[in-house]
């Protein structure tokens, strides 16, 4: 489905690597499965070409690796999709990476595919996938072979992306998208129509699944602290597995707090709950909340904005208020 | 003023100490009631106030959480209650999002000058927060009896 | 483990008498920490104290609770006693058992539950208390005044006269501002160069006061008492030190046709020029834009002319670094471009002029030499309106013009009125008004006198449309009171212009790390206690870059921040507020969100190299704030993530211990 | 062994239920999870549980002691609640492995006695596996799908469900269920086992082997320069070492309540930058050497210290949730590989 293909990116990278632009290369390895890609740091022409992939299964962002990799010595090249664009201007205005030490590349993305959609789809068992044209073919232990249309199995935040539009790089491989008019924010809606003891029973049901393993702080691009609160014993509200109900409220409401305004809706935290809790549902709360309280604000969108939470003006909205606008069972 | 029947829910109201704590004083130097369930927790302006510290006490068994601090435009540092609103209003939507009572938090300006605006707030607030009954849905379990 | 001390006061019967303080002070003997816990009468009298340095001393105390009236009363009073006694003062907390308890409560079982919970509170803050030495700075005794206009010529000359050195930084090349301009000056109506070219001259002769003219400030850093600042002063091209001022030069020049902006650009002044008669300092400028031989090499009257020889084509922009410890702001105002207001013609018409351009053609010094002609054709009119609140009050067209009211409008207009019929009683003056305001010390009479003795037309209304015919300006307006349409032939049409901060003033607020509302105009620390100062420390404001204001308003103020600024340099050294916030280096991601929350701009950033977990070193950009600049509000520790930045006396981990305390 | 029909499989677990909590895989919007059997619950077919089932011995979290202060004294209370028995039905072959793995660790003196109290009044029914995905490479750990352990094991067919006891425990049960089953011979199930190892032999994993693993082989890889590499994509978060059947590392914590306090132990994962916290700091600090420390420990220092019994079933669940894919296969492929050569 990828308009551009891995064999492009290779190109590139093998360019870049050649002329002495950079000295490595951050992209997606082949795994052991058709669908496994893991990020991985490429120095060498050879591996590059044998093991680089991109296709319709990757989707990490990469933005939260430069951290680490600009501390390192010469200049990396990183392949952005739109949405992991937004991610490296916010990392870049809030200064935490050196962009000299970067050189970015633009690729388009066509969505990603959820793998656990395809396996409700084609089964158990996959022994591999292949992607043509918008389709993928899939070949499973115990079934025929099977085509899936990918729009069927786009990952929810796919479904819903905000922009196909590249807001950083150095060089754009393919055509700049554009900010979508997506529906992002429906389910929020939904939610906020239902009635105070449902929305309770909904988060309580999907809350109460959250085994704090932190993947979903420890991929998010907004998460960067030296030393976030909750693994500081000296924070007062530190803790590490979930004792009782009211620590994994504490845990997600504060983390969601402390990426509002910050948070590029990309998405990371929900892809990889291995307990599929909507994530994604708290941050676009607060998005939805800002936008419609202090005006439209994509975070991300340009490097050095000012994040709402950092900001005010004199006749802003009071909490009551707020309260209430955001409210719709009971506007 | 005392609430009705047994019940009396715990209200944790946190002050800046440039108004709404000399609010608070005031209502004292003119002897107004509020209930005595109401403690008052001084900091040095309403922008001190962590989201953190909103949840620590309906954890810690606090049925509701009132912030007072100056009105806008009159913080002491210029800017702090503008800061403020801000938070709070995306907390409270987001708690009430959580399906969290919206009642049970609240932001009110009070100024050094306004003692009868305190001990009435307080008095209504704490009324309304009683209605609702115990804090179930912001609990600690660890904490209770 | 702390050692702390509980001293439960009666007050009397204040607390006594709904406060079983027995029953408190036996209850909190059994807090953690507590090693001493007792009940007096009047803890804040002299006895009180004794018991309290006594138990501080016997016991060891390394802390104490005082339950007793609010801290607001005698917090000051017992940490003076714990001082006294050899504790550190922010050792101290007090548990608020009279305001907040006995006086509201009736109930002596309640009262008293709820002044052992409030005690247990203090006690479990107290045992998180470290204690706190305020910190101490040096005091540069020099201040900088930016802006040489009214508001700072005065702030200047009264800082100056208290023995401190001042300078100005004036980006024109001569001081003066706006009022040098002005023609009269109202109520009074005497003359503006009559009361203000004779303060020019005493800012010129004071040996306190140097002056930087045609020179601005390029860079900020420091903090109160201890700004370090650079001041660009830019190249004139003639030595100001040789430069006589005979003005020899600024009549040979060939290149004549360069607009005087001193006039608004109603005439022309040479390449080579002095602003104005009394231009301070009295030195020739050479404008580079327009001077042959700095733009091709071809011409050198001037040099040659020069018999003191201070012509010099060569000269560059001079950087001068200088350390101060106050600073003033006194960037003033500009009246705001009419190029949008297609409605006036004002860009169609010669003889549509602003109240400023109005000024100069009145003055005996302008371009008109004061005799009031068409600037079209220079024949004198015979009808003149007036039309005030262009741009001002003007909430529906944000984009055009303020929202605010430009406040000297209003009694300009009547004085330009007024001198119209006074020297012209051939004349007919319309004036077209929104409200008429007048609120100074004797302005109504002199708006009165305008309408009463002079005949000034005043009409309630708009102006809808001013439209050139012929050599008329026809003004279509309404009449409010009448309720009719107006049409009338106009020779001239004089606009009120709201006035709007120096566009200098942003690009400034940003160096000093001073807020500015939506207007640009600064923000004074508060709006009615501290109406002269920045809420950053050692950043004062003097007249209209804090808002719009006529002469006596703008001069009482720039006297206001010169004794701010004279009682701050009068300190040897400048004591802090310990309560300040702290950033843990170790946690800070170097974000900003800090920095962008701060109202003091007490949060800077460095760079500075660490040793890793993992053994390596890493430099890493971390916040640092200056506790001389912080005052202690507590934003900066809401908006860190990681919990990096805490407050002293307010931590974190103590406002929770309180909360659990509380909620137990 | 005996058998009953698919249809009586509910009077099997209502016989159960009868003596002891019977736990059971139950399907869910976001996979299957164990929930207690109550009368109408359907056993979710799904491969595996989401979570694995050692939460049943050693839980997220866990109360141990309470401290209860009053004024200046402490009250010591021991907060360990009285066990019921319990059954868990439905266990596959790796995670009952990974019973064994556990209780090398927790039974072994000191014995965990809160562990080891659970485990007294717990009875492990297994399930044999039919349906292994790719992600499963039990085999490399010499786990036989078709055959697993447990008190009682256990095989479905289309018609029928099988019974074989293994232990004391598991003849218990099978006779509280003698009423509702009956005798049988175990053809059904060997066709079952035969039809399930062709299987096993066809998925992409089958060839995974422990070589170059295992007792011993400390010196050789601990400095292997794939370590580095490896570790570069490592988030550092906890997600296979909590829905790992075999993890076990753990914190002991203090929670103030503001009554006193409670001490409870929780899980804690190795990948974590605050995991052993001593007083000078952590001993690993570096996510290198935090992420080796997990491999290692699986396969090579567990075995060294447990007669070469590797600590990982091949349960597959971290190769399905790890955010960036990356697991303890493509460590032995790429680690293992090299310390052949």
């Amino acid at each position: 489905m990828q308009k551009v293909t891995g064999e492009l990116l290779i190109n590139k990278a093998l360019e870049l690597l050649d002329n002495g632009t950079v000295n490595r290369v951050l992209g997606w390895k082949r795994g052991e499965f058709a669908y496994d890609m893991t990020p991985a740091v490429f120095a060498d022409a050879e591996e590059l070409k044998n093991n680089f992939v991109f296709n319709d299964f990757c989707g990490a962002n990469f933005s939260k690796y430069l951290i680490a990799e600009t501390r390192k010595e010469g200049k990396v090249l990183v392949f952005l999709k739109p949405c992991d664009s937004y991610s490296f201007n916010q990392l870049l205005t809030e200064h935490r990476f050196d962009r000299e030490k970067v050189y970015a590349v633009g690729i388009p993305c066509e969505g990603m595919v959820d793998i656990s959609k395809v396996k409700k789809a084609a089964g158990d068992g996959i022994l591999d996938i292949v992607c043509e044209n918008d389709g993928l073919v899939v070949k499973t232990l115990y079934d025929t072979d099977k085509v899936i249309d990918c729009k069927e199995v786009l990952a929810e935040r796919c479904v819903s992306c905000k922009s196909r539009k590249c807001v950083a790089y150095d060089e754009l491989l393919g055509e700049n998208g554009d900010v979508l008019d997506s529906s992002r924010f429906d389910e929020v809606e939904k939610l906020e129509k239902m009635t105070e003891d449902e929305r309770y029973a909904f988060w309580q049901n999907e809350l109460s699944r959250c085994i704090r393993c932190n993947a979903c702080r420890d991929v998010c691009p907004a998460c960067t602290c030296e030393k976030c609160v909750f693994d500081n014993p000296d924070s007062g509200v530190e803790n590490k597995a979930v004792s009782d109900s009211f620590e994994e409220k504490m845990f997600h409401i504060i983390r969601a707090f402390h990426v509002a305004g910050r948070c590029t809706d990309c998405g990371e935290c929900s892809r990889v709950c291995p307990q599929h809790i909507p994530l994604h549902l708290l941050n676009r709360k607060f998005i939805k909340d800002i936008n419609e309280f202090y005006g439209d604000y994509q975070a991300g969108a340009e490097v050095g904005s000012r994040a709402p939470l950092v900001n005010y003006t004199v006749d802003d909205l009071e909490p009551s208020e707020a309260v209430q606008k955001g409210d719709a069972d009971n506007a | 003023m005392q609430v009705k029947g047994e019940y009396k829910p715990l209200i944790v109201a946190f002050c800046c100490n440039w108004c709404s704590y000399a609010g608070a004083d005031l209502a004292g130097n003119n002897r107004l009631n509020y209930p005595d369930n109401v403690k008052i927790i001084k900091v040095p302006c309403s922008c001190r106030v962590n989201p953190m510290f909103v949840l620590r006490a309906f954890q810690r068994g606090a049925d509701g959480v009132i912030l007072c601090g100056c009105h806008p435009g009159d913080c002491h540092y210029t800017s702090g209650n503008y800061y403020t609103r801000r938070r709070m209003a995306l907390l409270f939507s987001m708690l009430n999002y959580l399906g969290i009572e919206k009642e049970r938090t609240r932001v009110e300006w009070v100024s050094a000058a306004e003692g009868a605006k305190f001990a009435a707030t307080m008095n209504e607030f704490t009324e309304a927060v009683a209605a609702l009954g115990e804090n179930k849905r912001l609990e600690d379990l660890r904490c209770k009896k | 483990m702390q050692r702390i001390g509980v001293f439960v006061c009666w007050c009397g019967s204040n607390i006594a008498g709904t406060v079983d303080v027995q029953a408190v002070s036996e209850a909190l003997k059994n807090e953690p920490g507590v090693v001493f816990s007792t009940n007096y009468q009047y803890m804040c009298s002299q006895a009180g104290q004794d018991i309290i340095k006594n138990a501080i001393k016997e016991h060891k105390l390394t802390g104490m609770v005082v339950c007793s009236c609010s801290p607001r009363m005698h917090e000051a009073t017992f940490r003076k006693t714990a001082a006294a006694a050899g504790l550190n003062s922010y050792m101290v907390e007090i548990a608020n058992i009279r305001e907040q308890c006995s006086w509201v409560h009736k109930d002596m079982q309640i009262g008293t539950e709820k002044a052992i919970i409030l005690g247990k509170a203090a006690i479990a803050k107290v045992n998180l208390n470290a204690p706190l030495v305020p910190g101490e700075s040096p005091v540069t005794k020099r201040a900088l005044v930016i802006g040489g206009g009214i508001a700072g010529i005065q702030t200047a000359l009264d800082i100056a006269e208290a023995g401190f050195p001042v300078d100005i930084v004036e980006t024109k090349p001569t001081i003066g501002g706006k009022m040098a301009q002005l023609d009269k000056t109202f109520p009074t109506l005497d003359c503006a160069a009559c009361i203000l070219t004779p303060k020019m001259v005493d800012v010129a002769q004071n040996e306190n006061i140097r002056i930087f003219s045609y020179s601005e400030v390029t860079e900020v850093k420091g903090f109160v008492g201890n700004f370090d600042v650079k001041i660009k002063k830019k190249a004139r091209y003639v030595k100001e030190d040789v430069c006589t001022g005979c003005g020899l030069c600024t009549e040979k020049c060939p290149q004549k046709k360069v607009p005087n902006e001193f006039n608004l650009g109603m005439d022309n002044r040479r390449a080579i020029y002095i602003p104005f008669a009394q231009a301070v300092p009295k030195v020739a400028t050479i404008d580079p834009n327009a001077c042959n031989m700095l733009k091709n090499g071809k011409c050198g009257v001037c040099a040659k002319v020069c018999a003191a020889g201070a012509i010099d084509y060569k000269q560059q922009d001079e950087i001068i670094e200088e350390k101060y410890g106050a600073i003033v702001a006194a960037t003033g105002f500009n009246p705001i471009s009419m190029d949008k207001f297609d409605e006036y013609a004002y860009n169609q018409s010669k003889d549509v002029i602003t109240s400023l351009e109005f000024e100069r053609l009145t003055n005996a010094a302008g371009p008109s030499a004061g005799k009031l002609i068409r600037p079209s054709d220079g024949k004198h009119p015979h009808t003149i309106v007036f039309v005030q609140c262009v741009g001002s009050r003007c909430a529906a067209c944000a984009e055009k013009g303020k929202e605010y009211c430009s406040k000297i409008c209003c009694m300009y207009t009547a004085k330009h009125a007024m001198l119209t019929r006074d020297k012209y009683p051939d004349t007919e003056v319309y004036v077209f008004y929104i409200d008429v305001r007048t609120p100074g010390k004797n302005f109504d009479e002199f708006y009165r006198r305008a309408v009463e003795e002079y005949g000034v037309h005043y009409i309630k209304g708009m102006v809808g449309k001013v439209a050139p015919e012929g050599d008329k300006l026809m003004v279509q307006a309404s009449d409010l009171l009448a309720n009719k349409q107006l049409h009338i032939a106009a020779d001239l049409v004089v606009l009120a212009a709201a006035i709007e901060p120096d566009k200098s003033a942003r690009p400034l607020a940003t160096m000093l790390t001073a807020s500015m509302d939506t207007n640009d105009f600064f923000t004074e620390a508060h709006p009615k206690l501290r109406p002269v100062e920045s809420p950053t420390a050692g950043i004062f404001l003097s007249g209209a870059c804090q808002g719009p204001k006529d002469i006596p308003e703008t001069v009482s103020q720039a006297s206001a921040a010169a004794a701010k600024v004279i009682g701050l340099l009068c300190k040897d050294k400048l004591t802090g507020n310990p309560c300040v916030a702290h950033s843990n280096e170790l946690m800070c991601n170097g974000c900003s969100s800090c920095e962008r929350v701060c109202p003091y701009g007490a949060i800077t950033y460095i760079d500075k190299e660490f040793r890793m977990p993992d053994r390596t070193t890493r430099v890493r950009r971390v916040a640092s704030v200056n506790p001389a600049v912080c005052q202690g509000c507590g934003a900066c520790t809401v908006a860190c993530p990681s919990g990096a930045m805490d407050l002293n006396g307010f931590a974190s981990k103590q406002i929770m211990a309180e909360v659990d305390a509380i909620c137990k | 062994m005996r058998k009953c029909s698919i249809q009586a499989l509910d009077t099997v677990f209502e016989t159960i239920a009868e003596a002891a909590v019977l736990y059971l895989p139950v399907d869910g919007d976001n996979g299957a999870s164990y929930k207690k059997w109550e009368k109408g619950t359907v056993m979710s077919n799904a491969l595996n549980t989401v979570r694995s089932p050692k939460d049943f011995f050693f839980p997220q979290s866990e109360n141990l002691m309470e401290f209860r202060t009053s004024g200046k004294t402490i009250e010591v209370i021991d907060k360990r609640e009285e066990k019921e028995d319990f059954v868990v039905f439905g266990v596959r072959a790796c995670d009952v492995k990974s019973f064994d793995i556990l209780d090398r660790v927790f039974l072994n003196e000191p014995c965990d006695s809160y562990y080891a109290d659970r485990r007294e009044h717990g009875t492990i029914v297994s399930m044999a596996c039919t349906r292994p995905v790719e992600t499963c490479f039990c085999q490399t750990f010499g786990i036989d799908a078709s055959n697993p352990a447990g008190d009682l094991s256990c095989w479905k067919t289309e018609t029928d469900v099988y019974f074989q006891a293994n232990t004391e425990k598991g003849e218990k049960l099978l006779a509280a269920i003698a009423g509702v089953t009956e005798e049988s011979d175990d053809t059904a199930v060997k066709a079952q086992q035969e039809k399930t190892r062709e299987i096993m032999k066809k998925l992409p994993l089958a060839d995974l082997t422990t070589e170059g693993f295992g007792a011993g082989k400390t010196a050789e890889l601990f400095n292997a320069p794939e370590w580095k590499e490896l570790s570069q994509s490592c988030l550092g978060c906890g997600t296979c070492t909590f829905v790992c059947p075999t993890c076990q590392c753990y914190d002991i914590k203090d929670f103030k309540t503001g009554k006193g306090v409670i001490r409870f132990r929780c899980w804690d994962s190795c990948m974590y930058s605050d995991f052993t916290k001593m007083a000078h700091g952590n001993p690993r600090l570096s996510q290198l050497e935090r992420f080796r420390q997990r491999f290692m420990h699986k396969l090579v220092y567990y075995p060294e210290n447990n007669d070469g019994v590797y600590s990982c079933v091949g349960c597959g669940r971290c190769l399905a949730k790890c955010p960036i894919s990356m697991n303890i296969v493509k460590v032995m492929r790429t680690i293992g590989g090299k310390a052949d050569e």
